[in-house]
């Protein structure tokens, strides 16, 4: 009895998301990303940047196109493919025409192909891709399309940049390259050796490896392996628990030199290093807040923190997200016709709130801007409120600018 | 029909069959010889060993020596399925039927392997007249034709005992072997039993493991006696009853069971 | 050959570990012939209690409570969840107990958010015990050993030497005489539940520090117990520590030196494909054991399954 | 009674009659018309996935509940079913067979029933737990292949493939949502129909009875372990299936198709939706799926609210929602099912107060811990409120107490009632 009646409404339900559609002034931006499951936290932060974003660099300077104003629906996708899809499909039917996601390359490779085959089957109510976080080189590479926009430095570039520092650093003569076995830590490590090679074949590679994803309980073994190669830096992708299980282990168990990473920083991971990380752990990535790039930024920083407490204003490339897609709005006069917003977001200049310049690769849909490689410790504009956080330590500006992709991009 | 003997062709033999557990000996050493026909009765004192026996015959538990042979071919090593197929079925001791089918599942289930119909997933069982009619044949004989369509598991306990014993009859083996079918019930109970196991069994080889007196006097052609694992006495009933030994081992296992 | 020492070392640690967990398991299981799927989110719900415990009191006093108040949830689910289950067969039992791992993480989701926490080594413990040819070896896996292995003694004593061990181990293969000798077996079973699971708690507590606090703490562990007990034989605590170790040592043995698979392969006399790129098998021969060192143990219990049903040192079919 | 069973016996039954047939006929008719009330794409969306999730949780069931096999690592067939579709798509679409999109599911369940036929092999040998811990553990090696050997797997991003490769069948060239729920429709109808039949095949019928009693089985001639073993290929198959369809609708197939945690969610919604009756796990594909898609875009806690659901099924409603329905045939038979009306309300509605209550005051506490600074503003059932404020959790708190208190006073009038209920007019049982 009861069981039939919550069925209904759920029935009900299903239609009333089907059937409030396109009758709204708002341009809205559907976030789908993990909300729940291991990776909520992530997600969550994220759509509290989005959010924040939208409302004081958009709304609160009048909206585009002469008042329409920004507004994030956010669909949990449990990073999972399949439930990416169904959200993207209730996305779509909500008439919503901008999709904003970038946890888990495989999800926005799942997307991609998604959107690439929806834009062609249903010229009506086409939609772009805004990814803010997936760094598969692929993505603007073999699998590029015109709906699809990286904002993110993908992972050639910020390796690109990474052994940039590292070949300057002469100390450096043994290197260790670890990684979960899976398409973004193999991409790493095949890019590490490939520039470490052209930049520095004297240094030599010591270890290069994959561990199962999310599966290691202890990572031990693999220190002992790292310390024991005399490696004096270590190179790896690991993100999550991955990062801080290996990095605490190495740490641990006598290990000195300098930590690479990639996503060693906020969601925990910070404030789980500590002390412990301060002096090895560096970070690759774009968009500096120490020291903070000018006033606006440093506002931009203290006006989130005093939102949202808990939050960390880790994917700053957010607000070029947000910035971005106003102007290519405005510029296009449409905020329905995304085929002339991706025209306008093509090749398109700005200047980014954290300093320097964005620039959207016209031939791949990559954003072109500065890397930065940061290291972890005590700052003023802190990660996790731990006290700890990213300071900048050197600057590769536009990086990769004239870097080869063989992207062939279609327009329709 | 008291003449059969073991005269005729034997269709379960047993030949210096052992079992141990452990460094227990629970069988030590059966000979016997069922003929075709003949109804049979295993009596003897508790733990002597009788159900250890059917346990080894119908292939539950595998023996430690010694042969067992149906209609003259060695059981050694087959499954209880093995051997179901060449024509022995069983009852058991504790109530063993399928208690959350219907009765006439029970019936129609015991009757598949049977009737030929093996793995088969292109027969509908429901569209097989041959089965429903001879399940209804069953149910008949056994009376529990108004209890066709309730589920097994909440029968009374004597209709418990009769569907098994048409479980056990159903797919047409001709050695039926039943442990104790009259056990824990009533006067009434039991000679209802009695009554339909002699109806049943009508032209087959029946052996039963027996402890009412009356019942396997009542039944049996031969009857065997099984005291700590070893048979001291064969042959008809007014035979057996005069055996001293079968009388000493009785009456010392009452003796022992008063202290 | 010093590295090898240090191996020992590790493997012996993360082998105590899991002995802890799979030990309070095997325990269940052999009284009340279910395996119990939350029990390691008993493991994490130690690991939590402690962390909360330690903001307030410190470490020491978490490692004493924490277990205890595991202890009691354990208890109380047997108490009022599974002994309703039972009832309805063990198949209700074990996904009963699916349900159960699954509603822990969300609670604690619910209670202490998805992050991990800061969960931290005490300082008396924070240093380097020895070191072995460079390898350092944290005074904290000392402790780790220690405690493992006086719990397994206490666990081996109370379970031979006294009344109540003698009770538990006559419960398990005669529950209906004990109870006819005029023992509580239904609170036997409880009492056993409970151990068990404050052991889980007790690894929890040790090991949160180490390898981290977070809701999908149990998840990585949580199958990985079972396969332990099951390769060790269910319901024989022996095996339970024989199989622990056995993983301990595989797992970071496999870890610790790159064995090839091209480098098997061609040992046994297959020459590698013409065109590894373009081959079906190209993966195959890429493999390393650090690759798939954490999927062995699962490996090993599919073949122990298929060759001996019972395990290393069971007695009986699982 | 005698007499009219022996009549049916004796002839052969008609091979379709009106009352069998119905139910086929109701669910045909529903199928049609249901993108005809929900049309807009994302809610064929979620049928499509709904209709795939109730084939797969009907072969399922053909384990769990009509073989007695719980296994934890099932996805895998209908993953690997999945992977060969996508497989022989891009093959299809490179080399230019002509292989019409809508027998693609065969392969996916060929191939589903020959992974089946090689682990049945060595797991079926036992039940129980030998069977469980089996699955689990060739359920693990598989998801931890899918990451190592990416030539068949494609690592964690998957294989995919455009389900629009070939001419047109018929007209029609699968662009659409809707022309793949038809597609699907089909396959789910003729997937159970076939699911159900074999129920009642020899084999379907020894397969409850091992399940019951794979001892009893063993003496009527019967392997048990044969009896598993086809029941376990028959699954597979059904699973592949289920996993080709996944392959056409979302033209990607990833490693979540097969890890644990997929295995367990169709554990969950099986039994959810009731292990002892065919229309079960239907009932949970359409539940689950709902809860999954619907109930997450309305509360973050919803994976909460489902497993506290799934605890609470396990214990007090042993056989899902399919039980629960299949306890008032007999109050329904005797023509009492009106009384029960009466105390049902007098119990259910104030358990779902208390239901609701506890659910707003986890929403509020969680919103309270959770949410911005500042933003203390939330809105639940429909009001909006300051979740910082002490009334409105005081308000969750009471009607959840008070719920579930009245409910408790009111549960023995209702347990009476269903007993009276189950007892024929004018006699006693």
């Amino acid at each position: 009895m009861r069981n039939t009646t919550r069925l209904g409404l759920s029935t009900a339900l299903a239609l009333v998301i089907g059937a409030s559609s396109a009758f709204a002034e708002n341009v809205k931006i559907a976030f789908i990303d993990p909300l729940s499951g291991p990776f909520a936290s992530t997600g969550t932060n994220g759509l509290h940047q989005y959010e924040f974003a939208a409302e004081e660099l958009v709304n609160k300077q009048g909206g585009v196109l002469g008042g329409d104003k920004f507004e994030i629906v956010a669909f949990d996708n449990k990073i999972s493919p399949k439930e990416s899809l169904i959200q993207l499909q209730v996305a779509i039917d909500q008439g919503i025409r901008y999709i904003a996601q970038g946890n888990s390359s495989g999800v926005a490779n799942a997307l991609t192909e998604a959107i690439d085959k929806h834009n062609k089957r249903n010229p009506d109510d086409r939609v772009l891709f805004l990814n803010y976080s997936a760094v598969d080189p692929a993505l603007t590479n073999d699998k590029c399309n015109f709906w699809h926009f990286r904002f993110d430095a993908n992972a050639d570039i910020k390796m690109d940049a990474l052994t940039d520092i590292i070949a300057k650093d002469d100390g450096i003569k043994k290197v260790y390259i670890i990684g979960q076995d899976y398409s973004f830590g193999k991409a790493v490590a095949a890019a590490a050796v490939k520039f470490l090679g052209e930049k520095r074949p004297d240094i030599e590679i010591v270890g290069n490896e994959l561990h199962p994803i999310g599966k290691v309980k202890d990572f031990t073994p693999y220190a002992r392996k790292i310390v024991s190669s005399g490696a004096d830096a270590m190179i790896t992708g690991n993100w999550g628990a991955d990062m801080v299980g290996l990095g605490k282990s190495v740490l641990e168990n006598g290990y000195t030199g300098p930590i690479y990473t990639y996503y060693a920083a906020a969601d925990g991971i910070t404030a789980a290093f500590g002390a412990a990380g301060d002096g090895s752990l560096r970070l690759v990535s774009e968009g500096q807040q120490n020291p903070p790039a000018s006033e606006r930024a440093e506002n931009y920083v203290k006006a989130f923190k005093a939102k949202y407490p808990d939050g960390n204003v880790s994917q700053s490339r957010i607000t070029n997200v947000i910035e971005m897609l106003a102007k290519a709005i405005n510029e296009a006069g449409t905020a329905t016709d995304v085929v002339k917003v991706g025209m306008a977001l093509e090749g398109m200049e700005h200047d980014s709130l954290w300093g320097g310049k964005i620039f959207m690769r016209p031939q791949d849909h990559q954003a072109i801007q500065d890397v930065h490689i940061f290291a972890h410790t005590k700052v003023e504009y802190d990660y996790d409120n731990s006290g700890y956080g990213m300071l900048t330590e050197s600057t590769v500006e536009m990086a990769a600018m004239d870097s080869p992709t063989t992207c062939k991009m279609k327009r329709p | 029909m008291n003449s059969a003997t073991t005269q005729g062709k034997a269709a379960l033999e047993l030949d210096g069959l052992r079992k141990s557990f452990g460094k227990t000996e629970i069988i030590r050493g059966v000979d016997l010889s069922i003929g075709d026909g003949e109804r049979h009765a295993i009596i003897g004192p508790n733990g002597a060993g009788k159900s250890t026996l059917f346990n080894l015959i119908t292939g539950r538990f595998p023996s430690t020596s010694g042969k067992v042979r149906l209609n003259g071919q060695d059981l050694a090593g087959l499954a209880p399925f093995q051997i179901n197929r060449m024509g022995l079925s069983r009852s058991f001791q504790i109530t063993n039927i399928f208690p959350k089918m219907t009765v006439f599942e029970n019936v129609r289930c015991s009757l598949l392997w049977a009737r030929g119909y093996k793995y088969s997933f292109w027969h509908m069982v429901s569209r097989a007249p041959d089965l429903t009619e001879a399940a209804e044949a069953i149910l008949e004989q056994i009376n529990l034709t108004e209890r066709r369509d309730l589920p097994a598991g909440v029968l009374s306990y004597a209709e418990q005992r009769a569907l098994e014993i048409g479980i056990t009859m159903a797919g047409g083996a001709n050695v039926i072997m039943l442990d104790e079918p009259t056990a824990g019930m009533s006067h009434s109970e039991t000679d209802y039993i009695v009554d339909l196991i002699r109806k049943v069994t009508e032209g087959k080889t029946l052996i039963m493991v027996e402890h009412d007196m009356g019942v396997v006097f009542g039944l049996a052609d031969r009857i065997s006696v099984l005291v700590y694992g070893e048979i001291i006495a064969t042959g008809r009933p007014e035979e057996v009853r005069a055996n001293p030994k079968v009388q000493e081992a009785y009456l010392g296992a009452a003796l022992e069971a008063e202290h | 050959m010093d590295l090898i020492l240090v191996n020992l070392i590790d493997g012996l640690v993360t082998g105590l570990l899991l002995f802890m967990l799979s030990a309070g398991l095997t325990l269940i299981f052999s009284m009340m012939g279910v395996l119990n799927f939350a029990h390691a989110s008993f493991y994490m719900l130690g690991a939590y209690f402690a962390y909360q415990i330690s903001l307030f009191l410190g470490f020491w006093v978490g490692l004493l409570v924490a277990p205890i108040i595991v202890g009691v949830a354990g208890a109380g689910v047997e108490r009022y969840g599974l002994r309703r289950v039972h009832q309805y067969g063990h198949v209700p039992e074990l996904i009963f107990t699916f349900g159960l791992a699954l509603l822990i993480e969300e609670v604690v989701q619910f209670i202490w958010g998805k992050s991990q926490m800061a969960y931290e080594i005490p300082e008396v413990l924070e240093f380097t015990a020895f070191a072995i040819a460079g390898n350092s070896i944290p005074a904290y896996k000392i402790f780790m050993i220690f405690m493992s292995v006086a719990i397994f003694i206490v666990l081996l004593y109370v379970l031979t030497r006294t009344r109540v061990g003698m009770i538990i181990q006559a419960a398990l293969s005669y529950p209906k005489t004990v109870e006819a000798l005029g023992h509580n077996v239904p609170l036997v079973f409880m009492g056993v539940f409970g151990v068990g699971t404050a052991l889980a708690g007790v690894a929890g507590v040790i090991a949160g520090p180490v390898l981290g606090t977070f809701p999908g703490m149990a998840i990585v562990l949580g199958s990985i117990v079972f396969v332990t007990i099951v390769i060790g034989g269910l319901g024989s605590l022996w095996g339970a520590l024989v199989a622990s170790l056995l993983i301990g040592w595989i797992t970071t043995f496999a870890k610790s030196y790159n064995i090839e698979m091209a480098n098997i392969l061609t040992g046994i006399g297959i020459s590698p494909p013409e065109n590894m790129s373009e081959s079906m098998f190209r993966d195959l021969w890429t493999v390393t054991s650090p690759q798939i060192a954490d999927i062995l143990p699962y490996i090993l219990m599919v073949l122990i399954l298929v060759f001996r049903p019972y395990g290393l040192f069971g007695k009986r079919d699982a | 009674m005698t007499d009219t069973t022996q009549k049916a016996a004796l002839s052969r039954p008609p091979i379709i009659t009106l009352s069998n047939a119905m139910p086929w006929i109701v669910a045909t008719v529903f199928l049609a018309l249901m993108p005809v009330i929900f049309p807009s794409n994302s809610a064929i969306t979620i049928m499509n996935q709904m209709a795939i999730t109730i084939i797969f949780a009907l072969a399922y069931n053909m384990l769990l509940g009509q073989g007695g096999m719980l296994s934890f690592g099932h996805a895998v067939y209908m993953g690997v079913g999945g992977f060969v579709c996508v497989h022989v798509m891009n093959y299809v679409e490179d080399f230019g067979v002509p292989l019409p999109l809508p027998v693609l599911p065969l392969f996916g369940g060929l191939f589903g029933m020959g992974l089946a036929l090689i682990v049945g092999s060595f797991s079926t040998r036992k039940a129980g737990t030998v069977f469980a811990m089996i699955s689990l553990g060739v359920g693990e090696l598989i998801a931890a292949c899918s990451v190592i050997i990416v030539a068949f797997f494609g690592g964690e991003e998957g294989i995919s493939g455009d389900r629009t490769y070939g001419l047109p069948v018929f007209g029609v060239e699968f662009l659409q949502q809707i022309d793949v729920y038809y597609l699907i429709a089909f396959w789910l109808l003729l997937s159970a129909l076939l699911m159900y039949l074999f129920s009642r095949t020899p084999i379907g019928r020894m397969a409850n009875a091992v399940r019951d009693n794979p001892e009893r089985a063993e003496f009527l001639g019967y392997s048990a372990r044969w009896v598993r073993f086809y029941s376990f290929v028959a699954s597979g198959f059904f699973a592949g299936i289920a996993g080709g369809l996944f392959a056409i609708n979302y033209e990607i197939v990833t490693e979540e198709n097969l890890n644990l945690a997929q295995s367990g969610t169709i554990l969950l919604i099986t039994f959810l939706g009731g292990v002892g009756f065919f229309f079960g796990p239907i009932l949970g594909a359409i539940l689950f799926t709902l809860l999954q898609t619907v109930l997450s875009l309305q509360t973050e806690l919803w994976a909460l609210y489902l497993g506290a659901l799934f605890v609470v099924t396990v214990m007090f409603f042993p056989g899902g929602l399919a039980g629960l329905i299949m306890m008032h045939t007999m109050p329904l038979k005797f023509g009492k099912l009106g009384s029960l009306v009466g105390p049902y309300l007098k119990t259910l509605v104030p358990g779902a107060i208390g239901i609701l209550g506890l659910a707003a005051a986890l929403e509020i506490v969680f919103h309270l811990r959770h949410a911005a600074l500042g933003d203390s503003e939330m809105t639940l059932f429909w009001t909006t409120f300051d979740s910082h404020s002490v009334a409105p959790l005081a308000i969750a708190v009471i009607a959840a107490v008070g719920g579930f208190w009245l409910a408790k006073r009111a549960a023995p009038g209702m347990a009476e009632a269903y007993h009276a209920a189950n007892t024929p007019r004018g006699g006693s049982v």
